[in-house]
């Protein structure tokens, strides 16, 4: 499903890349996400944790680029948080969320505003947060997040850069909407679809 | 886009197999994980050197894995950091028990796969030190930001550390010298043409007949500054002056200069930049005592070239001058 | 057209100056007339060898100026055969009482030029040899025509050459080395892009985004024919298959091997021919057992390549092994 | 004057190169009697035949490429065959071209219709013979000749190039008109201009 969704947008984040970066990302994502379902189809995982480790590994090990390490980690973190969970709360899908947010911030150590996907993912859990508090379900908190993710990514545009290759630009960055952040906000608008 | 290759996705391993069958004396070739390794590693109390970084930058890195320079080298695919279970096999082909350097560009993805890599083989108990080359002048450097571009330095640090290595200096010294290197080199890049990424299939940016870019990288990113095509004397003036401040480097300095084609342009182009560049270091009572002319840290095809200076004392040169055998940089042997 | 040069009327010079002022140690640059020669030129009692060329195919000729070389190479303009007193000054600049040989690529400029370089060397006592290089199976040889373009095997029969002079070979022999050379080598070139003679400022020839031409030679002359662009195995294959078949070359025969950059071609592309090559090669019972992969013989930046293939013996392949030491060719020393 | 042509004619010369050969006639040839200019204006030779050697030198000196040898011959044979001659009648005149021709002949080893210059300097040189028989002037005698080598000049148009870089060409070189074809017409037809 993300798979497909990454093939269909690969040109789209690619050139998004070319603008401030090094026309690649879409090439990395679709490379990534099609080794994850080829991955997965092979290992019949047990359990959700184990499933979304196997995305980790195989994100970390095809994707390459800064995006690999940080969607890499990002699930793996997601990974343990739901260790041993066999189905999952509202609740445990924004615990999720944030550590594998979290595991970004560790990794890529950017902070809100510097134009990276950060931009994107940390609206989201705020928003996903707030849902949840509302009581709203899966499907709700989703969409919420999925809402502020679109709405963050369309903010990076007049960001000036800090962080990643299209920092190099300096005041060439801005104007332009951030890669990563796109491919964010894909991430969680699939999610929606597939839980919806 | 026109390239001499078959499908794009076969371009790394094909060419790879180019090199594989070209120097089975020198290297060998290993495929998922793609590494290109000495054929001799590793080599018991030496230090092995690992570099790596996208594709598209040929003869950097692996064109320079060989007696005195590296151990291994791992290619990602075009302009994309290669990955980090790459690098810890890499890194664990060319451990010969006194540890192994990791020479990183400074590029978010590069570091960030390196140091899971440095991670997942100090858990087995290698012992790994990285240094991340930061040389490009063009970007304006930054706590706050990704900070410098690792370039050209890498190059002249890549064969200077693989010296050390090579007369069994220990892993901390090879990575001080690493370390001083990037301290006391600079460098900046200008293009006249772009780059295409074989999978994009198009130029990565649009430049018009009689504009040059400024302060590009090595992944095709436009520069720091688009303006009016100039003279090679006004580009190797403006180069020269923004690298030669930023040290600053000063009269009596005794510097290795590299004047490196971005893969698009003619060696006669090269050296004609070269006595620019000369004539502006001797104006400056900066001597020249070694130079690299040629294409050693490219960008595909693109056209342009980029300017290292690297500060030098009697240590470093006797390291420079030291034999080495890789299939891009051979003297001494 | 954009270069990185001032006028186009001081490229070749001011590329010769940044030549000389890196490459001190091994060469000395004469103006008017233009010559690179050997530093420790003339040499007594070895056969000294004098190429040359239009300027434009850097590092051929002045790059293969050194130890096991060439003691003297005259740079044309851009593309234009040198003129007889830079031939005659180079030649009186290497004599050291052996003789000298002139290796010249068959095209009627530079064949006349040397004839008349020949003819007053000769006048003064000076005993010359000259020996022609038509290696270019792209053109039908014939005795009524030009007959076949000197390319590839050029850069071969200067190594191979220049080593047998180092061993003070006569010049006889050492004249009977490059016929035989010449007369076991065969070449084809294409290209995927015209280039631009700097003083003409445009584009030789214009050509689409998905033609290429097949066939051409290294001065920007169109090709014999043009045709969409294939892929490079299959253009590999058209290559190949026309040079294997014309000398012929067969099963058993080991060969020195040339994948020959035209200027604008990265490395990554050329050893992705070079494995093509390779596999086309095994498959026909051939044995690659040396090659050369890189930008020797360069038609500005002009992007495209060239194949050569040399059918080798014990003794060339003896001499290939030779200590060479060139600005552009370096090894064993 | 000479000079002047060939840098009016520069780029037209260096296209007509470019089409079939490699794009640097017009250059070589600007580059060549830009320089006999400024060597005769250096040195005032004591006869024509002296002049001519300088022309001659200077060419084989400066041009490089085929032209150069084969002009440089040309004016070199030229020189020779007026030796010791003070002034020039219209047989000296014609006897001159004769031996700068044969030179070319013999250094160049073209026969008529392989497309190059002989293309244009053997008609001129039959042209002007005749019209020497007819007992014409110089003035007419180099008309007869200009006008015969602008014709043979048109006529290595549908011609199949068998000498100089063009053979290498084969049939893509029909339709071409030759480079020095027209140098030689050019050549003429300022000669006729100076003695007019
Ligand atoms: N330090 C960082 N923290 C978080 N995200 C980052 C960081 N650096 C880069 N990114 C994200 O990665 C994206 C680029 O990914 P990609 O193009 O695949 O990698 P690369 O820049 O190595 O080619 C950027 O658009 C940005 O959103
Ligand atoms: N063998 C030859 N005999 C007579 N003229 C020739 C011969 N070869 C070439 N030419 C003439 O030389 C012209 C090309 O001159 P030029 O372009 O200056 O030299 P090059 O071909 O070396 O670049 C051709 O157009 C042709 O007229
Ligand atoms: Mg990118
Ligand atoms: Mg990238
Ligand atoms: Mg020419
Ligand atoms: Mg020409």
């Amino acid at each position: 499903m993300l798979q497909k969704v990454y093939a269909e947008n690969k040109t789209y984040l690619t050139e998004l890349d070319s603008a401030i970066g090094d026309a690649d990302h879409g090439i990395n994502m679709d490379r990534g996400f099609t080794n994850v379902c080829a991955d997965l189809s092979k290992t019949d995982a047990p359990d959700i944790s184990a499933l979304l480790k196997t995305v980790a590994m195989t994100l970390i090990r095809t994707v390459g680029g800064a995006a690999g390490p940080l969607y890499g980690t990002f699930f793996l973190r997601a990974s343990t948080a739901c260790a041993g969970k066999t189905e999952l709360q509202a609740a445990d899908l924004v615990a999720m969320f944030e550590a594998g947010l979290a595991g970004v911030l560790q990794r890529g150590k950017a902070e809100l505003n510097d134009k990276t996907m950060v931009d994107a993912l940390n609206p989201a859990l705020a928003a996903m947060k707030q849902a949840l508090g509302n009581g709203s379900d899966v499907k709700q908190i989703m969409q919420q997040g999925a809402a502020a993710a679109e709405e963050g990514m369309k903010n990076t545009i007049p960001m000036l850069a800090k962080k990643g290759r299209a920092s190099y630009l300096g005041e060439r960055s801005i104007g332009h909407q951030d890669p990563g952040a796109t491919s964010s906000y894909l991430l969680l608008k699939t999610a929606v679809d597939v839980w919806g | 886009m026109k390239k001499l290759i078959n499908k794009p996705e076969d371009l790394v391993s094909e060419s790879l197999a180019g090199m594989a069958a070209a120097h089975s004396e020198l290297i060998k070739v290993n495929y998922n994980p793609n590494y290109i390794v000495r054929a001799n590693a590793p080599i018991q109390g030496k230090v092995g050197i690992v570099s790596g970084g996208g594709s598209g930058h040929e003869p950097m890195h692996g064109g320079l894995v060989g007696m005195g320079m590296l151990d291994a080298a791992c290619p990602g695919d075009v302009f994309t950091s290669p990955t980090p279970d790459q690098m810890e096999a890499a890194t664990k082909a060319v451990n010969g028990g006194a540890g192994v350097l990791h020479i990183v560009k400074n590029y978010t993805g590069d570091v960030m796969n390196f140091e899971m890599a440095a991670e997942l083989c100090q858990a087995e108990g290698i012992d790994v030190e990285a240094v991340v080359i930061n040389d490009d002048v063009a970007v304006k450097d930054s706590l706050y930001t990704a900070g410098r571009r690792g370039v050209g330095i890498t190059v002249l640090a890549e064969k200077l550390c693989g010296a050390a290595a090579e007369q069994k200096r220990d892993l901390k010294k090879v990575a001080d010298i690493c370390r001083q290197v990037n301290a006391n080199g600079r460098s900046m890049g200008m293009a006249l043409t772009s780059c295409a990424v074989p999978a994009a299939g198009k130029p990565t940016f649009d430049i018009g007949a009689d504009e040059m870019e400024i302060g590009i990288g090595i992944h095709g990113e436009p520069g720091r500054e688009r303006m009016p095509l100039k003279t090679a004397r006004e580009i190797v003036g403006m180069m020269s002056e923004a690298i030669i401040s930023d040290l600053p480097f000063q009269s009596g300095d005794s510097v290795i200069a590299m004047v490196n084609g971005m893969g698009g342009t003619p060696l006669i182009e090269l050296y004609l930049v070269f006595h620019e560049l000369n004539e502006v270091c001797k104006g400056k009572g900066i001597k020249i005592v070694r130079q690299l002319i040629g294409n050693y840290i490219t960008s595909l095809e693109m056209a342009g070239c980029s300017i290292t200076l690297l500060k030098t004392d009697d240590e470093l040169l006797k390291l420079w001058d030291a034999p080495v055998h890789t299939p891009a940089l051979r003297w001494g042997a």
